[in-house]
């Protein structure tokens, strides 16, 4: 993944030297946001190009998870959030209740990717109800033998990212629709581990995060769902279904409005966070939505 | 009548001179050991992330590409949350220590404020950063900034400061005081002419290492919430900042390879700014040990 | 040897003199315990002006405790409670309006271990005047000057005023510490057992100081030395159990006690 | 010629200022030393606000009786500690018995063995180890001292009890090597002496004389070490996993109360969930627990002290 | 007082015997080394069996270091070094096959300060014979019972045995620690200063015990108190800087000395 990243690099070095260009004005003040930790990547990016754009703006992201991102904002300590979910309910109206009014942007796509060790030679494509079958606890030992009769008499070793994070939220929603996640599942929030762990296994199976597969081409293999390969293409034109879900920022609809920094950044963000994602193992969203997102930002302005 | 068969000692002897050369070795084992965990710790450490040192490591923010990423945003956000932590921790502990060893009378009061001390000094690093979320950034509205971790930090450290400045104070001969006292001096006077100068050394010592402590603590700097993602050197204890190990963390949690690597780089630097305060713990030990 | 008896003769004039009248020191009644124990016992002693007096006696009879009453030094054990009088210069020091760090400044203290700072010889000195609020660094020198030259140390260390106290031998630290006495000019001058961790020969430059400041100061010092106090000393007390045995010329003491007990004591029979 | 000091000290000003500052300095000073009760109140109260909150809506016998720790169950979520404490002292009695006998041993080496300029250079080197971050221990755990146990025992799982014990074990070492060398450097040299003179060897006076008389000392540097190893975080949050199991096993994933409080503060448990409140239970626990063990260690020092 | 006289009785009894002829220790042209720090310079001793030998000599002049050569307990400071021989029972102690362990079975020692394990009355004096190899209950309980009584305590401790050794009496664990090294029933006895920090009334009890103990033992003992060495030993050397100046029987050197510097000392000149 190494030489796309640079190249991808260059352009958006370019990129955010254009947009310099075009938004000459510049502004002065601070900006702060929080949360999901996989959105951080993207975010990384964009803040160390808007920091040479804008010099004067000091950002601040932090890495508190999707969840402990919305706390921060319900306290109206930051001015947008980061979230690899949309918004819940208990959340939007403990904001409500705050007289916080916010707007949601979407950022990017996730693939949420399975995979398997590169050693495990049997598994190449699982469907949904496969996956089901696996995950979903049932009181009884898996072997990779009820899937399929030809497949190995082994038993299945699960890694899952942690119980609290926004990508095994998705994951509960689309597969396992609110029923028990497996209780043999090894859980960490650090997916680095879950690589570490599935591939040195061959009957390991682990989902995670596109980018991190994308990483770790050498060492695993991505599951097709239902003959779909997970890429940028697949992912972005929402053809691998339904594993695939949107990231987003939430940014506090007053901060917009009366903070020009935050509504600068904000707009520098929804520019470049197709590329941005593009270039950390994310895939872009069509170019329609990033429009849809600035024009819905250019309304909240004063 | 002889209790004592002497040619049985002497029989004797050599097998208890066995016994003392063989739990002699053991003792000996155990020591070289936990040295070998050092070692071990330090080789992979450095063998992992040497090769990422650079002045440019040093002198650059984070970035999203691995080969430029740097340090400097956490490294500087360390030495701010020092200077704040310092003076802070430093003044409370020694106030605290100086009010305990020479003013505090022996009654339930001071029995009571030892115990919480001693007690404090075991409180896991993860609780405190709960009491800090509460009460500096929340309560006191200080949010992320380096005075909030700064004061979190400080209370952390703040039992281990007192102890050593106590055990300090307390080593210090009853004659020097008597001089002091002596010669007509109060008790303010003797404290801060007498007591205090003769105590640094050790002061110092017990407090260098609890910074070392404070500099190395993660969990309550993740209960907090300090963000990691920062383009920017806080210019007063009032800015958002982000330290040496909410970096490494951040990096090793991040999905390319060349992450870890950044990440050992940064663990690299975090020991070396560890190990030269130990060395000038040990050099202030060594130099002022026993002088009187 | 020759100032022992340069010492002795000292003394033999003395006696020669007029008794002298003038008391620094007017115990009465004194009694001191430490919780329970009761460590002074109804002491009463007269101590005159410019004279040397010894305070001999078996460990642990009260000889320091005693001494550190005179300038209420004791009274920092917690547990201490006294009763009676201590005239100094005939005001009661146990009066409460009486400053402590007042009755200290006029009496000064040298102790039984050498116990300077850990400070440059210069700071060791210049403590007193200091914490008393001189500042002045001419006049402090001037002060350092005359107290080192007092303590008969000041060609020793002149040339290293700068370097800390603790780098020099025992007995120097212990004039240092004498020094650091004078620094403020004391009225007395109290020495519990100030030659005891010395060797001999700084412990006869002690002795033959101790001869010399008695012309302008009174000094009152405890020693488990017998032949020190016979050496140096005007007058001598001694105590027992925490009692006054005996008081009276040094020489009568020595000569002719009239207590068995002092006799068996400076006798060698016990102690 | 100059006034005499004592006609310069009668003179000098300031007599009043000392009177003021001698009655302040003691008000101000005790002030300071209040901070550090002040921290407890608040670390307390802190706790307890957010514990009874969780307690409305978690009932306190299933938080202290249930046996089952399921916060992010899609059906039923359940609240039993005891999950989270089993964890805990799975790592915590590895990490005692790592850390016991090789702590104790090196103390033993350097206080009755080592020459004096061994013991000082060895002492402030082990003591590195106490100040290395416990994130640096926590991968060192996770990619190094798990695969090198997996090479011995396939069995054991990436994440599991024995690494984390193992690890938090060193990292306690030097709290027991120091603390128990400070304890035994702490007998007098005299009482040893004594032995020596009786024509024991070194062992024996080791064993019966100067570990008899600093047992105190060396059995409240165990109890705080202990006390250490049960509130470590990092190293368990990266290398123990996030399976709250309340059975035997050592050598699959684990969770112990500090890892479930990060694994909250970096998750995604919205704020004012069940789940936020229970980070807070879970810390008062913590907090109980090593409370109690510093209590204990007090208290054996005091009670087993020797007197000499 | 009583005692005194007994025990100054006894010497003059014991001047009358045939001169004892059986050496314990010979020391030959001993030197020893702190570092740099020359502390025993060409030390010539022949201690006799069955006596009481007296150490005497200002502080600091090597009394201490010359009894911890004999038993080697001076090993134990790492910087020491040492030429010449001592021969204990006429092997030499330096031998580097002569075990310390052996010889300190054999030559017991008393402290200064006394120094009892933190352990029970009976668990110190039991102490030596067990890692000694002896575990037999009854035997052990003999060997406690007749050391307490050698070292006449016996009484005052026979009803607490079970009791910390620390909650007794400075004199009383004096007189354990003598118990203790008796239990192994040692051939000599080392003794440093053994009364310097007792009370005058435990100070003559030891006295006593040292004068009943020469029967069994050969006694060194190291004191600053000439009158004690005058009242107890049978032969007396004086130390000074290191050398020793004068070795006779004690009558002698305190009547008659031949050295100058022994007289000044003795007579309380220095020191
Ligand atoms: N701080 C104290 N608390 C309780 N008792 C004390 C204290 N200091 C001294 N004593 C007791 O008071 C008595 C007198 O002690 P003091 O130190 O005055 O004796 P001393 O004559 O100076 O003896 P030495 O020659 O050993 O210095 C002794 O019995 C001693 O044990
Ligand atoms: N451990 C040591 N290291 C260096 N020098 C030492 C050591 N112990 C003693 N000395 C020096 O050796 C000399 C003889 O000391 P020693 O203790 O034998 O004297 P002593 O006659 O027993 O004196 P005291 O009467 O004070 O006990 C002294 O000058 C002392 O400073
Ligand atoms: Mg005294
Ligand atoms: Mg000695
Ligand atoms: O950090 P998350 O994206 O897993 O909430």
């Amino acid at each position: 993944g190494n030489s796309s990243e640079e190249t991808s690099a260059t352009e958006s070095e370019e990129t955010s030297s254009q947009t310099a260009g075009e938004d000459s004005a510049q502004v002065e003040g601070s900006v702060s946001g929080d949360g999901s930790s996989t959105v951080a990547p993207i975010m990384e990016g964009i803040v160390e190009e808007y920091a040479g754009a804008q010099p004067n703006v000091q950002v601040t992201v932090g890495v508190s998870g999707t969840g402990g991102g919305f706390e921060k904002f319900i306290q109206g300590e930051t001015a947008f959030s980061n979230a690899s979910r949309p918004i819940k309910e208990e959340e939007a109206a403990k904001l409500k209740e705050a007289g916080i009014d916010y707007t949601e942007f979407q950022l990017a796509f996730d693939g949420l990717t399975v995979v398997v060790s590169k050693d495990n030679d049997w598994v190449e494509d699982l469907t949904v109800e496969d996956l089901k079958k696996l995950w979903v606890e049932d009181g009884k030992t898996k072997k990779w033998s009820d899937i399929n009769p030809e497949w190995p008499d082994e038993e299945v070793v699960f890694y899952s990212p942690g119980t609290d994070s926004g990508t095994f939220d998705y994951f509960n929603e689309v597969i396992l629709e609110d029923e028990d996640l497996v209780s043999s599942a090894t859980l960490s929030e650090d997916d680095n581990v879950l690589v570490q762990g599935i591939q040195a296994d061959p009957n390991a199976i682990g989902f995670f995060g596109y980018a991190y597969y994308v990483a770790n081409q050498d060492t695993l293999k991505a599951v097709k769902i239902g003959g779909i390969e997970p890429n940028n293409e697949t992912i972005e034109s929402g053809e691998y279904a339904p594993l695939s879900r949107p990231l987003f920022t939430y940014a506090s609809n007053k901060a917009l409005a009366e903070d020009p920094a935050a509504y600068d950044f904000m707009k520098y963000t929804l520019e470049n966070a197709g590329e941005m994602a593009e270039a950390v193992g994310y895939v872009a969203l069509p170019e329609a939505d990033y429009e849809k997102g600035l024009a819905d930002l250019e309304a909240l302005k004063k | 009548m002889k209790y004592i068969d002497q040619q049985l000692v002497v029989k004797r002897m050599n097998g208890r001179n066995i016994v003392n050369t063989l739990f002699k070795g053991l003792f000996l084992l155990a020591t070289l050991v936990s040295l070998l965990f050092l070692a071990i710790l330090l080789y992979r450490i450095g063998t992992q992330g040497i090769s990422h040192l650079s002045w440019d490591f040093l002198n650059n923010f984070a970035s999203r590409f691995p080969e430029k990423a740097g340090i400097k945003a956490a490294l500087v956000g360390s030495l701010w949350l020092m200077a704040v932590v310092a003076p802070t921790s430093i003044i409370l502990g020694v106030g605290s220590a100086i009010y305990l060893e020479e003013y505090a009378k022996k009654n339930r009061m001071t029995a009571f404020i030892r115990t919480n001390i001693s007690n404090l000094a075991g409180v896991p690093s993860v609780v405190f950063g709960l009491l800090g979320l509460t009460i500096f950034v929340r309560a006191l509205s200080l949010g992320n900034s380096v005075l909030a971790a700064g004061f979190t930090m400080s209370l952390l450290i703040l039992p281990v400061i007192i102890v050593a400045a106590q055990e300090s104070i307390r080593a210090i001969p009853g004659e020097l005081r008597d001089a002091s006292y002596g010669m007509g001096a109060t008790k303010w006077q003797t404290i801060v002419k007498v007591i205090l100068p003769a105590a640094i050394p050790g002061i110092l010592t017990g407090s260098i290492l609890a910074l070392s402590r404070a500099i190395g603590e993660t969990a309550p700097l993740i209960v907090i919430g300090i963000p990691v993602i920062i383009q920017f050197l806080p210019s007063g204890v009032m800015d958002t900042f982000t330290a040496l190990p909410m970096q490494i963390y951040d990096w090793s949690s991040r999905p390319q390879q060349e992450f870890q690597v950044v990440a050992a780089a940064g663990i690299i630097v975090l020991m070396v700014v560890l190990l030269l305060m130990n060395t000038v713990a040990a050099i202030i030990r060594n130099k002022f040990q026993k002088r009187y | 040897m020759t100032t022992v008896s340069i010492a002795k003769a000292k003394k033999g004039s003395n006696l020669n003199e007029v008794e002298n009248t003038n008391s620094v020191y007017l115990t009465k009644q004194l009694n001191l315990w430490y919780g329970e124990k009761h460590a002074l016992k109804n002491i009463d002693l007269d101590i005159k002006e410019n004279e040397v007096t010894a305070i001999i006696g078996p460990s642990g009879c009260g000889k320091s405790t005693y001494i550190k009453t005179l300038n209420r030094m004791v009274e920092l054990v917690p547990s201490v409670k006294t009763s009676g009088e201590i005239l100094y210069r005939d005001r009661n020091i146990f009066d409460a309006d009486y400053s402590v760090e007042e009755l200290r400044t006029r009496v000064g203290m040298v102790f039984q271990k050498p116990n300077p700072f850990p400070k440059s010889i210069y700071d060791n000195i210049a403590y007193g005047p200091r914490i008393h609020g001189i500042k002045n660094k001419k006049i402090l020198d001037e002060i350092v000057e005359k107290s080192l030259r007092g303590a008969a140390i000041w060609d020793e260390v002149k040339d290293r005023l700068t370097e800390n106290a603790y780098s020099i031998s025992g007995g120097q630290q212990q004039r240092i510490c004498i020094a650091r006495a004078l620094a403020i000019e004391p009225d007395v001058i109290l020495m519990d057992e100030p030659t005891s961790a010395l060797d001999p020969i700084s412990t006869l430059k002690i002795e033959e100081l101790v001869q010399e400041l008695k012309q302008d100061y009174s000094i009152i010092i405890v020693t488990h030395n017998m032949q020190q106090a016979a050496r140096i000393s005007d007058k001598t007390a001694f105590f027992l159990n925490g009692e006054v045995i005996e008081y009276d010329q040094t020489d009568a003491i020595f000569s002719n006690p009239s207590d068995k007990r002092t006799e068996d004591y400076i006798s060698g029979r016990f102690g | 010629m100059r006034p005499s000091v004592q006609e310069m000290i009668a003179q000098s000003k300031g007599k009043r200022n000392k009177k003021l500052i001698e009655k302040f300095i003691p008000v101000i000073l005790f002030l300071i030393a209040s901070v550090s009760v002040l921290t407890t109140i608040g670390i307390v109260v802190t706790l307890i606000v957010e514990t009874i909150t969780f307690f409305t809506r978690v009932p306190i016998t299933d938080f202290l009786f249930g046996t089952t720790w399921l916060p992010f169950s899609n059906k039923e979520a359940m609240f039993g500690i005891w999950p989270l404490i089993v964890g805990t002292l799975k790592v915590t009695l590895i990490a005692t018995i790592v850390a016991v006998p090789i702590g104790i041993g090196a103390a033993i080496y350097l206080s009755e063995y080592a020459s004096e300029t061994v013991r000082r250079v060895v002492k402030p080197v082990l003591e590195i180890l106490a100040g290395i971050p416990t994130i640096v221990y926590g991968f060192f755990a996770l990619t190094f001292v798990t695969p090198v146990l997996q090479s011995f025992f396939p069995e054991i799982k990436i994440f599991n009890a024995i690494s984390p014990g193992i690890v938090v074990g060193i990292m306690i070492i030097p709290m027991i090597a120091s603390l128990s060398e400070d304890a035994m450097s702490s007998v007098p040299k005299h009482i040893r002496e004594g032995a020596l003179a009786m024509g024991s060897t070194k062992f024996e006076v080791a064993m019966k004389v100067t570990l008899p008389a600093a047992l105190s000392g060396i059995i409240a540097s165990v109890v705080l070490a202990i006390s250490r190893a049960i509130g470590e975080t990092m190293i368990v949050s990266l290398a123990a996993g996030s399976t709250p199991k309340m059975d035997g096993d050592f050598t699959g994933s684990i969770q112990t109360m500090t890892s479930y409080i990060v694994q909250v503060s970096k998750g995604d448990a919205g704020y004012g969930t069940t789940i936020y409140y229970s980070i807070y239970a879970v810390g008062f626990t913590l907090f109980v627990f090593t409370m109690v063990m510093n209590i204990l260690a007090s208290y054996v020092s005091k009670r087993f002290r020797e007197e000499y």
